[in-house]
């Protein structure tokens, strides 16, 4: 048996009054993919930090290559070949794709300066390698969440690297690039670099995993090689009770019948990204978008709520469109919708979990223009209960509960008050498994309720597990459609590939 | 879950730090209060401190104002040249009696309310930076003042202003009733009304307070007209305690009101901090320099105490860096 | 001397005593190698305009700058807001654009030195006005009133008031600023007479009447009837000190001798609640003066190394002491109804408003 | 200089830098028609004296301004080296050689201070730099509250002489911008300036020190303020605690005008440059435009919105 490179024993980590990581041990072996899993604040973030020296550790040891280590700062570690790609992205917002690559392998040139020439270059032949196409010089708040992370997995290209740990990579990111991703850390698997992999996805965990720990209220549930786990095992010993059925039961066929569609959207053209997109959703009905990451499946939902612009074609809500179309309408007119970007454009991390429900609908727990505080605790609680948020009180910051709960706390908001359709961007996006299982039944209850509800994701079962109907982009456009039983990972990515039909470029120079 | 459940409960409970940034500042001022007391015996003298508070009092409403600037992630630096330009335009009655005092108030509020809106029309509408935009609008009202004064403003005010600043109702000072009023108005609207829920929100995340049907734009330019008109009315009642119009009436306020705002716990980065706290940093602020003329130090020292206690003040509160 | 062409004007107050009573001859200075063909252009380079004093004073020299516009073709002003860096700037910007002579109020008498020293190396004669600056020989002549006569008349006059025998508080103008530390020293000189007099307490006020009284407010609180009189030197402060006082409940006749001129509004107060006190005006007639007196540089007439303005001393009436005697009482000085901020030794005509004032000046 | 094009482009300060070069040409051709004494060597050679205190003290504003900091006690750190140096070479005029080292070092020193203390203390720099200015000041005055003090004259002519026709204030202002400028874009510790400015967590996660860098930033600060009270002593020959105060705010707007935004990581010094020629060729024109001090004011204001406020900033402007 090969001496790990990393070996973690009854690492303890203690914030006031919480236990993120209790006597945790845990090793990892040159050459392995060693899976990391555990419900929505299990701890592996934490200990993922305490790997990199983000944090230190209230107890315990770290042997590092057969030497015991602590590190005082992230340098230390990534200096002794520790590369972590966080959960949160750690990029310069304002800086250069390049920039945030070579961040500290920066390339000098005459006299010992950096030559950003030089540095455009390396980065460029680093995405080559990973396979993907970003302009180097571009900004890195130009991109998409999923190139961002991109980027940031490009990072761990950079200068040799022999422990990686990858936080949640693949929870802004799908299909094509996860497929890019997993090919690189196989490649650097067979190089004898060690790899830590934390994710939700279970399916991912069979594909890429060599071995799997799992942790819950920061203890070590157990660790073992991954041909010896089945699927429900694994998510026994996550949530610690039977799983039998992840996806509740669809709609009876008959919504078909109901009258005229919610939302009726034509030929819709908006901003660089969306070229043609037709669609309907009807009352009870959820309809799932799909497409692969950049087929600006997110720009229609924005176009939809009044944050892009319509350049071309028609949005209409009950056979009505919306005038001055921007947020505030949208809301009035019982829209919802739950970004793809949880932290950036969802919550309010520094307000409570109450502010967090009723910020689209004040109106809702005031007496006149004041907030009637009482009956606003009163009612957040109720949310709370039928959420199942966890969460001590409703005056909690948001920013201390983990993903899961924050995200059940922006289902919360948006159900109350959209009464006629829900969006929901990427809607299990870094959630966990148990905390999935009750989102689905939320989405379908609302459903049943006779909510239209248009679902972007780019996680195929769930799109498959979830859809009546699946609407699928490609580079802007609608490629096709699938309902009922034809409803599969493959009629799906038959579309989401699918070449763009250049026809539709011609009608828009027509209308123009 | 119910793991996380009570762990968090306990979080809430025992977070020292949480604690401190609730009771740092009351702590400090209680320190500063007893080392006053008994350094100087005439500190607690009931008229002395009716000096103190009388002089916190303009101060105290133009931080008020200065509050709503930071809470939306910016500043008001025009504070204080728009308490002076207030000051003249109070003169610009040429009236003795006291009956033109509520007109005078009513042109002052007009007058700032629409230095407001251009303050918030350039930062929220044309994207300027608030240090800039302020920065602009105090240089060109200066301006606008001196060019209408000749640089000498006439004094002849209604006799009636200086009641702002000896007069009493009940007893009580009338300048510290104003900013009684002011501050419970300002409290209610923040942390009561749903304007005030919304200034946090676009405080805190503007494009999240956008996509949740609130308008940053005009949620931002309130604030700037909030800011403008308490500064206004604080320049009214420092008039009245100055009792002559000069064009650098409440000269220094600008700093003034945003340290005593920041050392209260307003955080420059937004979203974060009350009207309470804000005001216990003015009465933080006007003891400090009450009590180094009372301990009868020279200026140098003075300065350099201030300067001390300042940081010591923030530093009790532990302020979020930018 | 300069003063000799105001005899026939209006209001005219005398020859300065410094001069008169002089017990040397006032030395001339020859302005022959500065004479010119007219008309002139004069570059004005003022400290500031940023109170009632130096407002006033500014009045003055353009309106005498307007009364000989026949010799003055362009008559340029800056203002350096009290920023010594950016007066020296504008000095530069009067000499780029050609001035014949440099009319200087400098913002402090060193740090303006240098800068001062190269125009007259490069020729262009120089006139200081209110302040001078430190080298003589970087001027060709200095209008002003003596700051050092100030601060020993006021001391003078309230170490004999109280007989010799007292305690007081003294409130100067701003810390490092030449005329307050120039009449500080004067009154210690004086103060250095009389064992008697005890000083308190010292503290600076900037010249700001919210200062001034804040400050005093402070000093009653911890002194109380303690203090037998307040020795301000100037009505900037001065008056904010009175008001402090009828704050603090002190009524008509309750309120300690005090002194500091400048400006009507501590004139006023004085005699509304019997305070008694002296001023004595920093007159800002020295403008006008100053001008005069570049002209007679341009001219070619001799002037006076240092040309003194004359002082008027105020008292309340039966406020005089053996050796400070009133050359006029308060209401001969000041009318009620002036506006608070008037300067009253000002030279200006009858009926001069500082808010309205607008005279016209060759620009 | 495409290298300069290729940062402008990065820092996306095109429009910014558009607007001020557009002013800057709009204000030279209202000199130019103006007086015919504005277009002048003599005026030019002026105004770079002129320039060179402002700019420098705006240059180590910049650096604060860019980790997302600022620093307030500029002024009262410049006024306070001023007394140092006159006072030190008043007592002995020989040792200029020791006099401005030190002053160097006090200036980095005293910046430094302020970087720590913000740092360790996590208060805002803001409040920290304000309190340490009153410090600064009031022993400034403890030591000399009236201007005094001496250099010797050949000291004085660095403010005022030419070389080569050119002030040697000039050469000393590009050469500092020059060297700053290579710095911030082309060293791994220049850029880390931008790192922190950008995010400070993200730049810890990536192995950037971020206490040392920001403690640099202040210290660099501090240097060029030093390097501007140096030249202020040579201009005004003497030691004044106050000369500096108005430099305080001044040194902010030249920063901003130049497109770098107070929530940091955005700009750099080549604006700067641009803002401090705007400004001070502002005041110049309006001095020959024998505008009155209180229209100057109502200009410079506009100007100022001119110059930022008819392009769309980015919302972080703040
Ligand atoms: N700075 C902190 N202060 C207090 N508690 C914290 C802090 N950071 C994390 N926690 C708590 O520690 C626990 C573990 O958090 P962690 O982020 O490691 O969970 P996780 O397993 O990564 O969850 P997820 O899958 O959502 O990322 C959570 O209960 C969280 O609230
Ligand atoms: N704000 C933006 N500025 C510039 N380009 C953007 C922006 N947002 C997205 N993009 C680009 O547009 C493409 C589509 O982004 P978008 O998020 O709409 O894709 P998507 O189909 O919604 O994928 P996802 O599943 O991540 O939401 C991205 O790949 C990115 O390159
Ligand atoms: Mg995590
Ligand atoms: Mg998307």
């Amino acid at each position: 048996m090969v001496e790990p490179v990393l070996e973690l024993t009854l690492i303890e980590k203690i914030y006031p009054g919480v236990k993120p990581l209790d006597r945790v041990s845990f090793d990892v072996v040159p050459g392995e993919v060693h899976a990391l899993l555990g419900e929505n604040g299990a701890g592996k973030s934490t200990l993922t930090n305490v790997i990199g020296g983000a944090i230190r550790p209230n107890g315990g040891t770290i042997k590092y290559q057969g030497r015991e280590v602590e590190w005082r700062n992230p340098r230390e570690a990534r200096d002794a070949g520790i590369h972590v790609i966080h959960q949160e992205l750690a990029l310069f917002p304002e800086l250069t794709v390049a920039e945030n690559i070579l961040v500290d392998h920066q390339p000098r040139g005459r006299l010992g300066l950096l030559s950003a020439r030089e540095r455009t270059r390396q980065a460029k032949t680093i995405l080559k390698s990973l396979g993907i196409s970003i302009d180097p010089s571009a900004r890195i708040d130009e991109l998409a969440l999923a190139d961002q992370q991109m980027v940031e997995i490009a990072k761990a290209l950079v200068g040799e690297v022999k422990l990686l740990i990858l936080d949640e990579p693949t929870a802004v990111i799908s299909g094509k690039e996860v497929d890019l991703l997993f090919d690189r850390m196989r490649h650097l698997r067979s190089q004898g670099i060690g790899i830590v992999y934390i994710s939700h996805r279970l399916e991912e965990i069979f594909d890429i995993a060599d071995r799997v720990t799992v942790l819950k209220d920061g203890k070590l549930v157990g660790s073992a090689p991954v041909e010896e786990l089945t699927r429900s095992r694994m998510i026994n010993m996550m949530v610690g009770r039977e799983i039998t059925q992840i996806f509740p039961a669809k709609a009876s066929a008959n919504t078909e019948a109901a009258e005229g569609p919610v939302l009726r959207v034509r030929n819709l053209a908006s901003g660089k990204r969306v070229r043609d997109v037709s669609l309907d959703v009807r009352a009870g009905e959820i309809v799932g978008l799909a497409g692969m990451v950049g087929s600006g499946r997110t720009e229609v939902a924005d176009a939809i709520f009044g944050i892009a612009p319509i350049d071309h074609g028609s949005i209409e809500l009950d056979g009505s469109r919306i005038a001055g179309h921007r947020p505030s309408v949208s809301i009035g007119r019982g829209i919802g919708y739950l970004t793809e970007d949880r932290k950036g454009s969802g919550l309010f991390l520094d307000m409570s979990v109450a502010a967090n429900i009723f910020a689209p609908a004040l109106s809702d727990v005031s007496k006149g223009m004041l907030v009637d505080n009482g009956r606003e605790r009163e009612m957040a609680e109720g949310q709370v209960k039928a959420f199942s948020v966890a969460t001590p009180t409703v005056s909690t910051r948001v920013g201390a509960l983990s993903g899961g709960n924050q995200q059940k706390i922006l289902f919360s908001r948006w159900t109350r008050i959209a009464d006629r359709l829900l969006i929901l961007d990427e809607p299990t996006r870094g959630v966990d498994v148990g905390a999935k299982v009750e989102i689905y039944r939320i989405i379908r209850e609302l459903a049943e309720r006779g909510l239209a509800i248009l679902m972007i994701s780019s996680e195929l079962p769930e799109v498959v597990g979830m859809s009546d109907r699946v609407v699928v982009m490609a580079h802007g456009e609608v490629t096709g459609e699938v309902a009922g039983d034809e409803i599969t990972e493959d009629s799906i990515m038959h579309f989401a590939v699918a070449a763009p039909n250049r026809a539709s470029d011609a009608e828009r120079e027509a209308a123009a | 879950m119910t793991e996380v459940d009570n762990a968090a409960i306990r979080r809430e409970g025992m977070s020292m730090a949480g604690m401190f940034e609730k009771y740092g500042l009351i702590v400090f001022l209680a320190l500063l209060l007893i080392i006053a007391a008994v350094t100087s015996p005439a500190f607690l003298g009931p008229q002395n401190l009716v000096n103190v508070l009388t002089i916190a009092a303009p101060l105290g409403m133009v931080v008020i104002g200065q509050t709503f600037a930071i809470l939306v992630r910016g500043l008001d630096l025009s504070v204080a040249s728009l308490m002076a330009t207030v000051a003249v335009l109070a003169t610009a009655f040429k009236a003795t009696d006291d009956s033109v005092i509520p007109l005078i108030f009513v042109a002052a509020i007009i007058l700032s309310a629409m230095v407001g809106l251009l303050n918030g029309w350039l930062i929220a509408k044309r994207g300027v930076s608030p240090f800039l935009a302020t920065l602009a609008t105090m240089i060109i009202l200066q301006g606008a003042r001196f060019a209408y004064t000749g640089g000498a403003p006439i004094s002849t005010l209604p006799p009636g202003m200086a009641w702002l600043a000896s007069g009493r109702v009940f007893g009580i000072p009338v300048n510290l009733l104003a900013l009684g009023i002011l501050a419970v108005f300002a409290g209610v609207l923040l942390h009561r009304s749903r304007i005030g829920r919304q200034i946090y929100m676009v405080g805190t995340n503007p494009r999240a307070a956008f996509l949740n049907g609130t308008s940053p734009e005009r949620i931002t330019i309130l604030c700037y007209v909030l800011s403008s008109v308490c500064a206004g009315i604080g320049g009214l009642f420092l008039l009245g305690y100055v009792g002559t119009v000069s064009n650098w009436v409440g000269q220094g306020y600008e700093l003034d009101s945003i340290v005593a705002a920041v050392m209260g716990g307003v955080a420059l980065s937004g979203g974060r901090g009350t009207i309470v706290g804000a005001l216990l940093g003015v009465v933080v602020l006007v003891v400090i320099s009450n009590l180094v003329l009372l301990l009868g130090f020279p200026i140098e020292m003075q300065e350099v105490i201030k300067g001390v206690i300042i940081i010591g003040a923030a530093a009790f509160y532990r302020q979020r860096l930018m | 001397p300069a003063s000799a062409q105001d005899a026939g004007r209006k209001g005219y107050e005398g020859v300065p005593r410094t001069w008169l009573w002089n017990p040397n001859f006032n030395e001339m200075v020859d302005t022959a190698k500065w004479k010119k063909e007219g008309p002139y252009t004069i570059g004005f380079s003022n400290a500031s305009i940023s109170n009632a004093w130096r407002v006033a004073f500014q009045h003055g020299i353009l309106w005498s700058a307007g009364q000989n516009s026949d010799q003055i073709e362009r008559f340029l002003v800056t203002d350096a807001n009290d920023d010594p860096a950016k007066q020296i700037s504008d000095i530069q910007d009067l000499i780029s654009q050609g001035v014949d002579l440099l009319l200087i109020a400098p913002a402090t008498e060193e740090a303006l030195d240098s800068v001062v020293g190269r125009a007259m190396r490069q020729g262009i004669p120089v006139v200081m006005v209110d302040r001078k600056v430190s080298s003589p020989e970087n001027y060709i002549t200095f209008v002003t009133a003596s700051d050092t006569v100030v601060g020993r008349m006021e001391a003078q006059w309230m170490a004999e008031y109280l007989n010799g025998e007292g305690d007081i508080v003294m409130l100067p103008g701003i810390a490092g600023a030449s005329p307050a530390e120039i009449r500080i020293k004067a009154n210690k000189e004086v103060f250095s007479k009389y064992p008697g007099i005890n000083v308190l307490e010292m503290q600076y006020t900037d010249w700001n009447p919210a200062t001034g009284k804040a400050t005093m407010a402070a000093l009653i609180q911890k002194y109380g009837d303690k203090i037998d009189g307040v020795l301000a030197d100037s009505a900037l402060q001065g008056y904010g000190a009175i008001e402090a006082y009828l704050d603090a409940g002190y009524g008509k006749g309750e309120i300690p001798p005090m002194t500091g001129g400048d400006v009507a509004r501590m004139y006023q107060l004085a005699h509304e609640y019997d305070v008694p006190m002296m001023g004595i005006d920093y007159p800002t007639s020295m403008g006008i003066t100053g001008v005069e007196t570049a002209l007679d540089v341009l001219n070619g007439v001799p002037v006076p190394s240092r040309v003194e303005v004359n002082m008027q001393i105020v008292t309340s009436p039966d406020a005089e002491t053996a050796s400070v005697k009133a050359d006029r009482y308060l209401l001969d000085h000041v009318s009620m109804d002036d506006p608070g901020d008037l300067s009253p030794s000002n030279g200006l005509p009858e009926g001069y408003n500082p808010a309205t004032f607008d005279p016209e000046y060759p620009k | 200089m495409s290298a300069i094009v290729a940062t402008m482009r990065r820092n996306r300060l095109l429009p910014n830098y558009m607007v001020v070069l557009l002013l800057l040409a709009i204000i030279i051709v209202a000199g130019t028609l103006i007086s015919d004494r504005f277009l002048t060597v003599r005026n030019f050679s002026f105004l770079f004296q002129q320039m060179v205190v402002l700019g420098l003290v705006s240059l180590g504003q910049t650096f604060t301004i860019l980790i997302g900091g600022i620093d307030l006690s500029i002024g009262a750190l410049a006024g306070a080296i001023t007394v140092f140096v006159a006072s030190f070479l008043d007592w002995r005029p020989d040792l200029i050689w020791v006099a401005v080292p030190v002053a160097m070092m006090l200036g980095a020193g005293i910046g430094a201070i302020n970087g720590t203390l913000s740092v360790f203390l996590r208060v805002h720099p803001l409040i920290v730099t304000l309190g340490m200015s009153s410090v600064i000041f009031g022993l400034t005055l403890m030591y000399r509250k009236q201007p005094g003090g001496s250099v010797p004259i050949v000291f004085e002519d660095i403010a005022y002489n030419n070389f080569m026709g050119i002030p040697i204030t000039a050469y000393a202002l590009v050469a500092a911008f020059a060297i700053a400028g290579v710095w911030l874009q082309r060293t791994g510790t220049g850029r880390m300036l931008y790192f922190v400015g950008g995010d400070e967590e993200a730049a810890r996660l990536n192995g950037v020190p971020v206490r040392r860098v920001k403690i640099l930033a202040y210290a660099l600060a501090g240097f060029c303020t030093s390097l501007a009270a140096l030249f202020l002593v040579a201009k005004t020959g003497v030691g004044d605690p106050r000369i500096g105060l108005p430099l305080t705010l001044q040194s902010i707007t030249p920063v901003i005008v130049g497109g770098t935004i107070l929530a940091g990581g955005r700009g750099g010094v080549f604006g700067t440059f641009l803002g401090v020629l705007l400004v001070s060729i502002l005041n110049n024109l309006l001095n020959f435009a024998g505008v009155s001090s209180y229209w100057q004011w109502v200009v410079q204001g506009l100007i100022i919105i001119i110059a930022v406020g008819i392009y769309r900033s980015d919302r972080r402007g703040g």
